[in-house]
């Protein structure tokens, strides 16, 4: 099959990867990728949104062929989709109330990959448990950062799951529950958004590993060669530049992953 | 949230989503006109499948609403709008197509609707034909009415009379289940309440916008259900 | 269809059970205390107890349940004053958020369903009552509420389902009740159609119960109307 | 059916029986009403006298017998429950047109005016044209006394309003047989007067009526026979002379006495 | 209250008006009955029969006048609709108890047995023991005949039946006076026949009661006393034999002759 329309969904509330204005277009950083790709590919796109929940399965049955949406390429996911190589990778952190116990965990701005250094992780985890325990940790339903919580922290904290993850802010604000994890692209912009002053990213941050490859375009596993074209695209993106511009932009910091 | 942000936010200006939030609310109107009528429709047949079905047919209904009734409506939607794909796709294969054939959004969410309310259709018509008085109808067989001249002139407009109220409480219900339609990315209401929510992190705000409009929705609606319930309930002691 | 993985979805959405059924029947056992209250007050002489109860219906029924759990919830939490006063002991869980919300909303539903059935008890037999001697209390306490509840029965065991179906909401606040289990492992797995089919069932199951119960009562209040054949042409008379 | 042509009798009941599950209400009653009589059926609770007339117009399944109306039989088959059913509805339909029947609590249409409830046989089941019957149902409802409630809903007119409205609905429709059932029970003496005066005069244009009643005045003096059920079989019938004056049965001497 | 001890008439009706809205439905009524007496209320429809019987009880609310029971007469005030209320509804409520009303459509309770019906007054109102109360209601029943009927619901009753369970509650509270709104219509001849027995009963044991009737041989034979009531006024008051012996009223003569 000829790939020359290709209709991607995205979930356009998960600024700044991607969220929508007040007349429906959507923005962010994805939005300007998606666009850079498809005219590698020399691909007419459309980028519809969809919820988050129903993103995968509509996946599945066809409704739009690719997805754009923020989403780490995990193990569990590509039991069920393939995914391209990663477009951008922000690392699980956490975010805390400021001036409260916990604003100055220990390990703060430092970054570690559960693949290649996962002894001194591990010790990182260690280095924080103490302070978590009997504590209450918000996260989003089934994200990479859920993992990360059931895999090191079920045992002393008690975890809370939400729907999406501006809830879990709210409730950071609110003083329901005392740390959030979630990506750390999310959780800068989060943080620096006017009214969440009181929040501040705290502690270490974990890539890779486990945690997957970081942000990949999801699609059905047999259109090998749509993949392959995104795969391509994204390659010649990370070599020009490109896509160090486009997270500078959105993030201000580099998400081009290594 | 401040007072202030909550205007800033809701306002028709460029940045505003006051127009967003008002298309949506359309929208939410649209699919539950859609999925309410195809409820009616349904209901009809249900209530005369219950009234006066044989065995079987009678029992496929009673099957049908306590399946619709006793599951969330969520699942419903979920099944038809991928169900109905998978099942579509397979069939257009099988003739030889290549590719996904889809119902959009609206179509699964207004069907999945009808569906569920139907179930609740069936029981109000069923009960409206239980408070027709039984000697209303004979009259109308002692004069040699046909069963469709029957349906039509006498039972038609009594039903509607005692089924009115009982309809105005399937269309909240209805309204407001359009609100789970929003898994089929159809933006309506509440999908665009959160999508602006997630897009600003101003939860708050966009729900409290989203009742609001839920309210007029539902204040306006009532106003058409008490005229039309004045209308058929004339001939009833006390209105004129 | 894969048998094996519905088998491991049952295994844990049963896990959800016990708080499906809690939220249900906490919020329908004080919800009849604010539909009785509220249709009370709807029918009273009181223009402002009126107008209190009739803007309660009307807030809670024209806006979805939905949202009514997310302002309840996240919406509290934003004020100083609510988090510094003693409701917020409360207010912080969701558990009593997501019971204060289905709370109040099968209480809107609820009294609608109690006000029909408070109207539909015959005059006469009040006034037979009345001219008696009953006071107004006893008058309520013998003859209306025995005979409203036996009318309003079947339609509260309809509410009390849809409320049960309801209680599937209360995952957006965290609560892992059914929904939330099936939405976790939907999240996980993405099988949607398999989990919300046991999901499905296990809503079913259990509605099942209920309104077999709700008919089990129902026979046992209603046997002064029960007709058989015998009777009937008596009825037709008295009628 | 064209044995009879003009001489055939108005009604004709062959051996008719009805069982209600177990009990036998009607035990084959035959009997002959001729063109022009005026029948009252008289009998204690329970006699079978309302599922007689109910049979009459199937309203009620008779379980067994012949019903002829103007020398056509009703032509029937067994039913799932055992009792006779229309064979053919249509003809059974047009039959009805011309047997017209007051119910002891009226059945006036509720949504519907009284000049409405009038013409809605006329218009809509023979299809006549709607300005013709309306000056024809003004001649009838003033002829019963009602013309200035017209426009009223059945609900906001006393009994013997409503009585007389259900008369003018069905002499709208010319019915060669009139059916009452009770038709001044529960009228206070002054309506039950007003009713049977109505009644008489119809008695006088020399239509063929069939009338349960409790009225012994109507029965004596306006009817020319009386038939007297019992237990679901006919004890007496003969002319009101005959029957009052000397009947031979017990019964129905402690009957009238009361 | 004291001025009359024994020798208060039962019931007083002083200047009795009545207005539903506009319309005047009792002109100032005055009259008063005695200990023992049976009084006959006639009239047509309309005349004000059956509110002049619930305003006695205050089933209605008077527009004003006053009424009296055992020479005590009901405190009232003027309500917010400009008619008479109770000003004690304590002092109402015991005078109820003295004034049993039989309604024309018999109002039992329909959720409780005719037993339990016959026992509510004297148990929950009157508080009297309930072992007693039980043997009482069942002599009772046993006078009116229906005894064998103790723990059916009213709905599985015929009407005769019904109307003597209605009768056996009232006289289960032993009222000094008994109000009856047309007992007998809607029942068939042998019906009120049985019923008319067990009021003639009553008055031979020389019970007060009023009795809304439209049976003239009941009014002519039991009765000792007839009003005839005619727009809202006593058109007629005497004994039956002077009333339907020699009426001065056009009215009532023509009312007679129906
Ligand atoms: N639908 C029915 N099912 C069972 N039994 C019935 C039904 N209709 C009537 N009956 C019985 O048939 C008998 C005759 O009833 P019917 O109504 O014909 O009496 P009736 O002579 O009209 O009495 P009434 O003067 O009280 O109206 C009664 O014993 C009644 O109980
Ligand atoms: N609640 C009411 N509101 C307005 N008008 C009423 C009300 N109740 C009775 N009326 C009117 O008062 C008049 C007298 O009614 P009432 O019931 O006392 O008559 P009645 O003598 O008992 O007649 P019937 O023999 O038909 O029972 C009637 O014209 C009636 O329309
Ligand atoms: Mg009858
Ligand atoms: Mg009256």
């Amino acid at each position: 099959k000829e790939w020359k329309h290709i209709t991607i969904a995205t979930e356009g509330a998960f600024p700044p990867w991607n969220s929508t204005l007040p007349d429906g277009s959507l923005t962010g950083y994805e939005i300007d990728l998606y666009k850079d790709l498809c005219a590698r590919m020399n691909a007419e796109c459309t980028m519809i949104s969809h919820s988050w929940e129903g993103i995968i399965p509509g996946l599945l049955a066809g409704k739009f062929d690719a997805i754009i949406a923020g989403m780490s390429a995990t193990e569990k996911r590509e039991k069920v989709i393939s995914f391209s190589q990663s477009y951008g990778t922000t690392g699980q952190t956490f975010a805390v109330l400021r001036g409260g116990e916990l604003e100055d965990m220990p390990h703060s701005g430092e970054v570690f990959s559960l693949e290649t250094e996962l002894p001194g992780a591990e010790k990182a985890v260690a280095d924080i448990k103490d302070l978590l325990k009997g504590k209450v940790i918000g996260v989003q339903t089934a994200s990479i950062a859920s993992i990360f919580l059931d895999k090191y922290l079920a045992d002393t904290a008690t975890i809370r799951e939400y729907k999406s993850t501006e809830q879990h802010d709210l409730d950071l604000l609110a003083g329901r529950v005392d740390v959030i994890m979630a990506s750390m692209g999310y959780l800068s912009t989060a943080a620096a958004k006017e009214g969440n002053s009181d929040m501040v990213v705290s502690g270490p941050r974990f890539q890779r590993g486990f945690l997957g490859r970081g942000s990949s375009v999801g699609i059905r596993k047999e259109d090998t060669d749509l993949r392959d074209m995104f795969d391509k695209a994204i390659s010649e993106a990370k070599a020009d530049g490109t896509i160090k511009r486009l997270s500078d932009k959105w993030f201000g910091f580099d998400v081009t992953p290594k | 949230m401040t007072g202030a942000s909550f205007f800033d936010l809701m306002n028709f200006g460029p940045n505003g989503w006051g127009w967003a939030l008002i298309t949506a609310a359309g929208v939410t109107v649209m699919v539950a006109l859609a999925g309410f009528s195809l409820g009616a429709v349904i209901g009809t047949f249900g209530a005369w499948a219950k009234i006066s079905g044989r065995g079987p047919i009678r029992v496929a209904a009673e099957v049908y609403t306590t399946v619709l009734r006793g599951i969330p409506d969520l699942l419903v939607i979920f099944l038809f709008y991928f169900g109905g794909s998978l099942a579509l796709t397979a069939v257009y294969k099988f003739f030889g197509g290549e590719g996904f054939v889809s119902f959009p959004g609206f179509t699964a969410g207004a069907l999945a609707i009808g569906f569920t309310s139907g179930a609740q259709h069936t029981e109000v018509f069923r009960g409206a034909y239980g408070a027709i008085s039984q000697g209303e109808i004979e009259a109308a067989k002692a004069t040699g009415m046909s069963r469709m001249l029957l349906f039509r002139r006498i039972i038609m407009p009594l039903l509607l009379r005692y089924a009115l109220p009982g309809l105005g409480n399937v269309w909240q219900v209805v309204l407001k289940e359009s609100a789970l339609v929003s898994v089929t990315g159809l933006v309506e209401l509440v999908r665009q309440a959160q999508l602006g929510a997630g897009s600003t992190r101003e939860p708050f705000s966009f729900f409290l916008a989203a009742a609001i409009l839920f309210l007029v929705i539902t204040f306006v609606s009532n106003r058409v259900f008490r005229f039309s319930e004045a209308y058929f309930s004339r001939g009833v002691r006390g209105t004129r | 269809m894969d048998f094996a993985f519905m088998y491991e979805a049952l295994i844990r959405l049963v896990g959800g059970v016990p708080l499906t059924l809690q939220l249900s029947l906490i919020a329908s056992a004080f919800g009849v205390i604010f539909a009785v209250t509220a249709a009370l007050m709807q029918l009273s002489d009181s223009r402002v107890l009126r107008a209190i109860a009739d803007a309660y219906v009307f807030v809670i029924r024209g806006t979805p349940l939905l949202v009514q759990i997310f302002l309840i919830y996240y919406g509290m939490g934003q004020f100083d004053f609510i988090r510094h006063s003693f409701l917020w002991a409360l207010l912080r869980e969701p558990y009593w958020c997501a019971i204060f919300a289905l709370m109040f909303n099968t209480g809107a539903y609820g009294s609608q369903i109690v006000r029909g059935g408070l109207l539909s008890v015959p005059k006469g037999q009040i006034e037979a009552a009345r001219s008696c001697g009953m006071p107004t209390v006893m008058i309520y306490r013998r003859i209306i509420l025995p005979l409203a509840i036996r009318q309003a029965l079947p339609a509260y065991g309809n509410e009390i389902i849809l409320l049960t179906k309801a209680t599937s909401l209360a995952s957006i606040i965290t609560m892992m009740e059914i929904t939330g289990v099936a939405a976790k492992m939907i999240a996980e797995t993405y099988r949607v159609v398999e989990v919300f089919l046991v999901a499905g069932g296990l809503y079913l199951l259990i509605n099942f119960v209920l309104s077999r119960g709700v008919a089990m009562l129902e026979r046992r209040l209603m046997r002064h109307t029960r007709t058989d054949s015998s009777t009937r042409s008596v009825q037709r008379r008295a009628a | 059916m064209d044995i009879a042509e003009t001489s055939a009798p108005a009604v004709q009941i062959g051996d008719l029986h009805k069982n209600f599950g177990g009990l036998e209400v009607l035990k084959g009653l035959t009997f002959d009403v001729v063109e022009g009589q005026v029948v009252s059926i008289l009998g204690s609770s329970g006699s079978g006298k309302s599922t007689l007339l109910r049979c009459i117009n199937f309203l009620e399944a008779p379980s067994s017998g012949t019903i002829t109306i103007g020398g056509e039989t009703v032509r029937t088959k067994v039913g799932k429950t055992g009792d006779l059913v229309p064979a053919d509805i249509g003809q059974l339909n047009r039959l009805r047109t011309s047997v017209g029947m007051v119910f002891q609590n009226f059945n006036l249409w509720s949504h519907k005016t009284v000049l409405e409830n009038v013409m809605e046989g006329p218009v809509f089941v023979q299809g006549r044209p709607e300005a013709e019957c309306r000056e024809e149902a003004g001649e009838f409802l003033a002829k019963v006394g009602i013309y200035d409630k017209c426009d009223a809903y059945p609900a906001h007119l006393s009994g013997g309003q409503q009585q007389r409205a259900a008369i003018a609905r069905v002499l709208a429709m010319h019915p060669a047989v009139m059916l009452f059932d009770e038709p001044t029970s529960a009228l206070d003496p002054e309506l039950v007067g007003e009713v049977l005066k109505v009644m008489r005069a119809l008695a006088d244009e020399g239509r063929t009526m069939l009338v349960v009643t409790h009225e012994m005045g109507f029965a004596r003096e306006v009817s020319n026979r009386v038939i007297f059920l019992e237990k679901g079989t006919i004890e007496e019938d003969g002319s009101p002379e005959d029957v009052f004056g000397a009947s031979k049965s017990e019964r129905f001497r402690k009957f009238i006495a009361g």
